[in-house]
């Protein structure tokens, strides 16, 4: 399988990545207006929210929350692949990730922010959220350290802001780059600034290391965390459904699992639009498509153990269980499990590894279906709660609920695709460091190998 | 005799590491390896170090403080305010109940431990600099570059050096 | 004025005529407009301090039972109603009709001036312009062709009233009320001598009620609740006993220990059964019930022989015990006859006299309210066919919405000549009026009430305002008819100024009688009774029982035979808060879900389970209700607590007018009623309708309070339940 | 803040409540309701209506599952598959149960909801930015959250409806939290009038709406730590303790004669109101 090649021209990764930031073809004005346009619809939708109050959605009692927490987990999810690719594996000096981290990352970012926006969408009084943040002031007003709710404020402003320095960081020599190549111009000023005077010297890269590793070695914990927190919004309350101690580990190998088919999404995208098959191979997309079925199946094993928690549970669990199986909820929840658990299994076909067409069919599928997983903890469990009187069976969120769902795809997107355009979405100087230690490696290999013939020839 | 800046860019790695430890061996009065030369390379070298001879990096003891101190700091400072200003029952928990305060602390204690990180990678990094006077795109590409600086006087014999071992390119600061 | 004629007369003009009890005083000194001294809001006093509110008793006219209220007010606005713990009636407690009281005078649809009917829309008039045109209709009308139509009315109203149609030589007095318990009255007239005795519900160990929704609406509710909460303590705690017969569960058959489905009209036929079964009864009696051995009995009534033995022995077992009919057992053609053997049934138990009492006799019978029936509303439908009447006055009931439809009472008002119509709202009666004389809300009027039912003690309720009047244009009742009287020339009257005036005289002219005798100054006396809201009579007589027994002519019909075409009996049932409709149009109660089937803001048709299966009618099919005088469209509520021979439908919805809380919301039963009478009193037979029931391919969500899975705890420990062997209430508190 | 305050009796900020705490001192609000005196006619739910501005949110509302009712009146039915309910059904009037360890309370994210010193589950609408998570956590589902803007809504409080609203208690806008407050206003007039007497609140002077109206009386309330209290009483005769979640009635093997029992006992969330269960003779 054709991988990178080791002899490629330095200047020439220079060259193929600084073209992709040249200005856009006339489809990428067409797409990113789209997007836009449903970001407006977005806000029209929350504007007449704002206005008229939440009733617009369509809640009702017990129905209190919807499809905006469901989105919410689902971005946050979204944002943990980017860790992983970026920290983890880097790490592990898994050097097929270099090509591909730095568009991971940026997703993280961004769905984190999209993330954000939910939690502001979703409140009753929106224009009051400070209220949240533990803020100094007159009246010793505090808020309430004990609810989960906090700490997902704490840990998303925590990761978010963390990201982005990752992603900053880690882009400087590229920066720099940029800076070196470009006409003057907005962009080279942009660049100039942001490179902060990169220079490549010894100094710098050597203290670029620690930092780069250090701060690594943070995001893995701090992911970890985030979707741990998430999870125990609903694992830290009483109902049932949600009262699941298996719910941390469940919601981050979720997590790791949409952004993962999100990875291979917008590989394939990116890989086509920039051209990137150079950096962008088969080999990686075939190690992606790998990663993302072993955590498909580990997420697979620990939703039947919530299932497992429900059924053996206590009797309102149970119900809840055969509720979501069988009633209102069911084609939704039988849908997610399929696409979740069953559609990954043609990942594990090597002659689908590396398909193109299928993998994007595949990976949009897995995405739906963890959208769907994220919509079934959410509402089922207000439908059948504890209280048999106020089970309520037949409310379904309004178009503005879904405008504003898909708004926030929109939103992704628009952000992604001006990102694209500014930044580097290939680490240049990192797939340098990747050739050339290729290139070492078989440089030793053939000493080596030389060396033998020459042992041989003396006897 | 003021000092003066030397650029040489070369081609591959192992020239340059030729350049560097002759310069180290070579005792030429006026000019000091150790202070008077960088190296400029578009990659991480992590063999630098080895002919370029130990320098150390103290990024690691700002996210020591940055991460301890915040998460202290963060967890008496929840727990005071706790105790003072939020002193009502909830939910029939303590008044400073430990695991949310633990939850919270370890956020904390990684935000902390992260922006001092990245602050002492600026400090020690000495970043954002103006750029050296002797600047060549080529190195952010794929050549390397060894910047010296000295007397105008042994600037002749450093030259030799770097042409012996084929610069591609020699600059040389502007006299005054 | 001291001729005694004079003085007779005169006492008849205040309200007193006919009492033996010796007035204080003689002849009315000046009574000056006195309102500058009136204990009420009408003039703020130095105690009212802005934030604090002060309670001011009055008399709730949601209902008519006469409960007394006491007005939260505060900056001169009334916020809230709460019972007057003084009254004997209430005690402090108010059902949630006589809560929703202040929506009824904030009402925004209240009307506002007087409106004259000009083609088909009213016109605003000055009340003297209106005062004027009545002078005019009336002028050379004879007392014969005027009707003066009212829903139930007492005390001074009802005296006015009565000496302004006597003042025409005008007997045309129409008092009618769309679901008063008139059968019930005469079977009671009958076997009790009193039309309304008092129940001890409180006193009985056992309480059978056929159809009786005392704890809803019939008669008293909040008076029986009270009881029915003691009763249910029960003396040396054996805990009372509550067993209701009827074929549509009401709240109190929900409340019973055994509720008990019987064949629809067949509540009399079990009574006797009864007596059978305990054989005690002898001579007439005895064989009256010869045939009704419980082997027939169970066979027509569908009560199995063994729950009525159970019931035979546990009558037996506790005494004293207290049968009640009510409402259910009294609607159909054989009405009276169910009443008179069901009273029977109390005779046979000896609760005559024990939990049956005589009430107390309030000594005045001008003020005694005149209790309305179905029949006065037939004889003025009658007389309107034949254009019998050029003036046509209504006050307090609204015919056009609840009289049954084949009545024609619509078009037949349209034949008198000019109809006045004294209304709070534009209901459907004041909507077909020429006249429509707006009345001040029962928060903001004066007058005096006496219930029809005495709990204890006879006492006459005061009813005063609470605050100032919210629309100026309004006026009360009593204003408007002293007014009219003047009209007349009745040189009594031109002594008083207002209605106020006129009361306040009245009282104090009969101090002695209403406990004043001690109380030297009018004015002190006058503000204590106001400040109380209750006046007391002090040693009224009681009523005695008659306990002849009415067994002779007792004729009970065998069930009816199914009617192939309309299969089903309809029952209209009555709403405890929207009772017969008058109410509609207070949100709280259109919003307050009803106990059994926690509906709101609609009407429905309650089907059995067991007769829905066979229709193929699940809950929310909208469904045609078909009877001979025409048919309903409304939606199914499948409920267990009614017989399958039976459906049932609630009065009080389906109004066409009445503002925008009222009008559009459900059905109105009424309109499909067939025209039966009970035999003996004429009454209209509310439960004798017979219907059929077609899907009609609609289905709509039911809104109701009840989850989807209705009254279900699923298996958890939510309302747990236990039996009397286990629990002892003398142990609690 | 200062460290001496923390540390002071550090022991004051981590004990746990109402189990091995304190009780509430002077004042514990409680309730006993009889559900074999209630007859689930509505009246309670009306005054409160009455007395604590509750819209009327009207049909379609109501149909969205958007009523605001902080009293409802529940009807049950027996569940052993006879034709007729021939024993009545069972009425439960349901409201918030002021629980001593509320699971609403720990999750609000700005602390809007509190445990006040008198026992209440208190519910500060200034400070409410209308998460839900509180009533997504409360196991009886009683809290009632602000859809729409009613006082803007139409029909809601038309000219002159909007005079009769309450002045001692909150008109609530959009997006707020709210549930019955034991009819919050009257208790702390009562109590302020009985400390500038310099007493306490006596047994019966102060009375929530739903009680004063109750036809039936079934609904007692008082202050449960005061033994002379009806509420008390009722308590200690049916053995029901407030910081047990399991009590006398349910150790009792073969059932007990006991009738009060606190609902969803077993999540501990301690309960403010005792239900007495409903009776049925067997004589018939």
């Amino acid at each position: 399988m054709k991988d990178i090649r080791e002899d490629i021209a330095w200047a020439q990764i220079n060259n193929d990545v600084l073209k992709s930031l040249e200005n856009p073809r006339k489809l990428y004005w067409v797409i990113l207006f789209i997007a836009i346009a449903v970001v407006g619809v977005a806000v029209g939708c929350e504007i007449y929210q704002y206005n008229m109050g939440l009733g617009v959605g369509n809640f009702d009692n017990p129905h209190m929350w919807g499809l905006y927490i469901a989105s919410f987990i689902f971005w946050i999810g979204m944002s943990h692949s980017g860790t992983l690719l970026s920290a983890i594996l880097h790490i592990m000096h898994a050097d097929w990730r270099k090509p591909i981290y730095r568009f991971a990352e940026a997703m993280t970012t961004f769905s984190l922010m999209t993330a954000g926006l939910f939690v502001a969408v979703h409140l009753g009084r929106i224009w009051q959220i400070y209220f949240a943040l533990p803020y100094p002031n007159m009246r010793q007003l505090w808020p309430n350290f004990q609810s989960p709710l906090l700490w997902d404020a704490m840990a998303i402003f925590t990761y978010l802001s963390s990201s982005i320095l990752f992603l900053y960081v880690g882009m400087i020599p590229d920066l720099a780059i940029c800076r070196d190549n470009m006409h003057p111009g907005w962009r080279k000023k942009l660049y100039t600034a942001l490179a902060l005077g990169w220079e490549g010297t010894d100094r710098q890269w050597r203290n670029f290391r620690v930092t780069y590793l250090t701060i690594a070695c943070f995001l893995i914990p701090l992911a970890v965390s985030v979707h741990s927190i998430v999870a125990s919004d609903f694992a830290m309350s009483q109902q049932p459904g949600w009262h699941i101690t298996s719910f941390p580990p469940y919601f981050v190998a979720g997590a790791l699992y949409s952004g993962c088919a999100a990875i291979i999404t917008l590989f394939i995208i990116l890989r086509y639009v920039f051209k990137f098959e150079e950096y962008m191979t088969m080999a990686i997309l075939k190690k992606i498509s790998r990663l993302t079925f072993a955590i498909a199946m580990v997420w697979t094993y620990l939703v039947w153990v919530e299932y497992a928690t429900a059924w053996f549970g206590n009797a309102h669990d149970h119900h809840l269980m055969i509720e979501k199986a069988t009633g209102t909820y069911a084609p939704f929840w039988w849908m997610m499990n399929f696409c979740a658990s069953v559609v990954p299994f043609v990942l594990f076909f090597k002659r689908f590894q590396t398909n193109i067409p299928v993998l994007f069919a595949v990976s949009l599928l897995l995405n739906l279906g963890m959208w769907l997983e994220r919509w079934m903890i959410v509402a089922p469990t207000f439908a059948d709660g504890y209280y048999p009187w106020t089970w309520d069976h037949n409310q379904w969120p309004s178009l503005v609920q879904w405008g504003i769902v898909f708004g926030s795809f929109g939103w992704f997107t628009m952000l992604f695709m001006i990102f694209c355009k500014i930044f580097p979405s290939v680490s240049m100087y990192e797939v340098k460091e990747m050739v050339y230690h290729r290139k070492l490696a078989t440089k030793k290999l053939q000493a080596t190998a030389n060396l033998a013939a020459a042992g041989k020839g003396a006897h | 005799m003021g000092k003066r800046h030397l650029l040489a860019l070369f081609t591959d790695f192992d020239e340059a590491e030729a350049v560097v430890t002759e310069l180290r061996g070579v005792t030429i009065k006026g000019f000091n390896a150790d202070k008077d030369m960088i190296v400029k390379s578009p990659i991480e070298h992590p063999e630098v170090e080895e002919f370029l001879g130990y320098k150390p990096v103290r990024v690691q003891w700002f996210t020591l403080v940055g991460a301890v101190g915040m998460g202290f700091l963060m967890f008496w400072l929840i727990a005071a305010s706790q105790g003072n200003f939020f002193a009502q029952m909830k939910g029939g928990k303590p008044i400073v109940p430990f695991p949310p305060d633990f939850v919270l602390t370890y956020e904390l204690f990684i935000l902390g431990g992260v922006y001092i990180t990245v602050l002492g990678f600026l400090i020690c990094a000495g970043l954002p600099a103006r750029r050296s006077p002797l600047y060549s795109a080529k190195v952010s590409e794929d050549q390397i570059g060894i910047l010296v600086q000295a007397d105008e006087a042994i600037s002749g014999t450093l030259k030799s050096i770097f042409t012996k071992h084929q610069a591609l390119e020699i600059q040389e600061e502007a006299g005054k | 004025m001291n001729n005694d004629f004079n003085r007779r007369d005169f006492l008849k003009v205040l309200g007193w005529g006919g009492t033996a009890v010796a007035l204080s005083g003689c002849g009315n000194g000046m009574v000056e407009s006195g309102k500058e001294t009136v204990v009420s809001y009408v003039e703020t006093n130095d105690y009212m301090i802005p934030s604090v509110s002060v309670y001011f008793n009055s008399t709730c006219a949601q209902c008519d039972a006469g409960c007394s209220i006491m007005g939260r007010v505060r900056e001169g606005r009334v916020l809230k109603l709460e019972g007057n713990p003084n009254s004997a009636i209430n005690r402090g407690k108010t059902c949630g009709l006589g809560q929703a009281g202040v929506q009824h005078h904030y009402n925004p649809d209240r009307v506002r001036e007087p409106l004259l009917r000009t083609g088909d829309q009213g016109e605003a008039i000055s009340w003297d312009k209106a005062y004027a045109l009545i002078a005019e209709k009336l002028k050379g009308v004879s007392g014969e062709e005027i009707a003066f139509l009212t829903g139930g009315v007492s005390g001074h109203l009802k005296v006015l009233m009565g000496n302004y149609l006597d003042s025409f030589g005008c007997k045309n007095h129409f008092v009618y009320e769309a679901i008063a318990p008139a059968v019930v009255r005469a079977a009671n007239k009958k076997s009790y001598g009193v039309e309304m005795p008092r129940f001890n519900i409180n006193k009985a160990k056992v309480v059978l009620s056929f159809g009786a929704d005392f704890l809803g609406a019939w008669v008293s509710p909040v008076n029986f609740s009270q009881q029915y909460a003691q009763f249910r303590k029960g003396v040396n705690g054996q805990r009372g006993v509550l067993i209701q017969v009827e074929s549509k569960m009401t709240i109190t058959g929900a409340n019973a220990d055994r509720w008990l489905a019987v064949r629809p009209g067949t509540e009399g036929i079990l009574a006797l059964g009864i007596i059978h079964a305990l054989g005690t009864a002898t001579g007439e009696v005895a064989a009256a019930v010869k045939g009704y051995d419980k082997e027939r009995v169970s066979r027509d009534t569908g009560v199995s022989a063994e729950q009525i033995d159970k019931i035979a022995a546990l009558l037996k077992a506790r005494t004293p015990s207290l049968v009640l009919v009510g409402s259910a057992a009294e609607g159909y053609a054989h009405g009276s006859q169910n009443a008179a053997a069901i009273n029977l049934l109390n005779q046979v138990l000896g609760n005559v006299g024990k939990t049956v009492e005589g009430a107390a006799i309030v000594p005045f019978p001008q003020m005694m309210p005149a209790t309305g029936n179905t029949v006065a509303l037939n004889k003025l439908n009658k007389g309107l066919n034949e254009g019998k009447y050029k003036v046509l006055f209504s006050y307090a009931t609204n015919p056009v919405f609840t009289a049954p439809g084949a009545m024609k009472f619509k078009d037949n008002m349209a034949k008198a000549g000019f109809k006045v119509a004294f209304a709070h709202y534009l209901d459907e009666t004041a909507m077909q009026a020429d006249l429509v004389l707006p009345l001040d809300s029962a928060l903001e009027d004066w007058g005096t009430q006496v219930p029809e039912y005495m709990a204890e003690g006879a006492q006459i309720n005061i009813q005063q305002p609470l605050m100032e009047k919210l629309h100026p244009g309004t006026r009360g009742m009593g204003d408007i008819l002293l007014a009219l009287i003047k009209q007349r020339g009745a040189a009594d009257y031109k002594n008083f100024d207002d209605f106020y005036a006129y009361l306040r005289s009245a009282v104090l002219h009969n101090k002695g009688a209403l406990g004043g005798s001690g109380v030297a100054d009018d004015d002190i006396f006058w503000n204590e009774t106001l400040s109380k809201g209750i006046v007391k009579l002090p040693g009224a007589a009681h009523a005695s029982l008659s306990a002849r027994s009415g067994a002779s002519g007792l004729s009970l019909p065998a069930p009816a035979a199914i009617d192939a075409q309309y299969p089903l009996q309809l029952i209209p049932h009555v709403n405890a808060s929207l009772r017969d409709g008058r109410n509609t149009n207070q949100p709280w109660l259109q919003e307050s879900p009803d106990p059994l089937t926690t509906i709101v803001w609609d009407s429905w048709v309650e089907i059995h389970p067991k007769k829905a299966a066979e229709l193929g009618i699940v809950e929310g099919d909208i469904v045609e209700v078909t009877g001979k005088n025409g048919s309903v469209k409304v939606q199914a509520y499948v409920f267990p607590g009614i017989h399958p021979d039976a459906i049932s439908i609630p009065i009080g919805r389906g109004h066409e007018a009445m503002g925008r809380y009222a009008k559009g919301y459900g059905v109105n039963p009424f309109q499909i009623l067939d025209l039966v009478y009970d035999k003996e009193t004429g009454e209209l037979a509310l439960h004798e309708t017979r219907v059929k029931i077609s899907k009609t391919g609609q289905r709509v969500i039911v809104v109701k309070d009840e989850g989807p899975v209705g009254g279900n705890q699923e298996g958890q420990k939510i309302v747990p339940r236990m039996t009397t062997d286990k629990v002892n209430l003398s142990k609690e508190i | 803040m200062s460290i001496s305050t923390l540390f002071a009796d550090y022991s004051q900020f981590r004990h746990r409540h109402p189990d091995g705490d304190v009780p509430h001192n002077p004042y514990k609000w409680a309730m006993a309701i009889d559900l074999d005196a209630c007859s689930g006619c509505n009246a309670c739910a009306v005054a409160c209506y009455a007395e604590n501005n509750l819209p009327v949110v009207g049909r379609e509302k109501f149909a969205n599952g958007q009523a605001m009712h902080w009293m409802r009146i529940e009807r049950y039915w027996d569940q052993d598959g006879r034709e007729f309910p021939d024993q009545g059904a069972r009425y439960l009037p349901m409201l918030c149960q002021q629980c001593e360890a509320a699971p609403c309370e720990t999750v609000c994210p700005v602390g809007a909801t509190n445990h006040t010193p008198d026992g209440l589950n208190s519910q500060v609408y200034n400070r409410c930015i209308g998460s839900r998570y509180c009533s997504s956590n409360c196991p009886y589902k009683v809290r009632y959250f602000n859809w729409w803007d009613y006082p803007t809504t139409d029909n809601v409080w038309p000219a002159e409806m909007n005079l009769q609203l309450n002045p001692d208690v909150t008109v609530r806008g959009k997006g707020v939290m709210e549930k019955c407050t034991f009819c919050m206003q009257r208790l702390r007039a009562a109590e302020s009038d009985a400390k500038t007497q310099g007493r306490l609140v006596r047994d019966g002077e102060v009375q929530t709406a739903c009680q004063q109206a109750c036809p039936t009386s079934a609904i007692s309330f008082g202050n449960l730590v005061d033994p002379e209290s009806r509420v008390h009483k009722q308590w200690r005769a049916q053995q029901v303790e407030l910081d047990k979640h399991e009590q006398a009635k349910d150790e009792e093997a073969g059932g007990s004669d006991l009738r009060g029992y606190r609902i969803y006992e077993w999540l501990a969330p301690y309960p403010s109101i005792m239900y007495m269960e409903r009776v049925r003779e067997i004589a018939i």
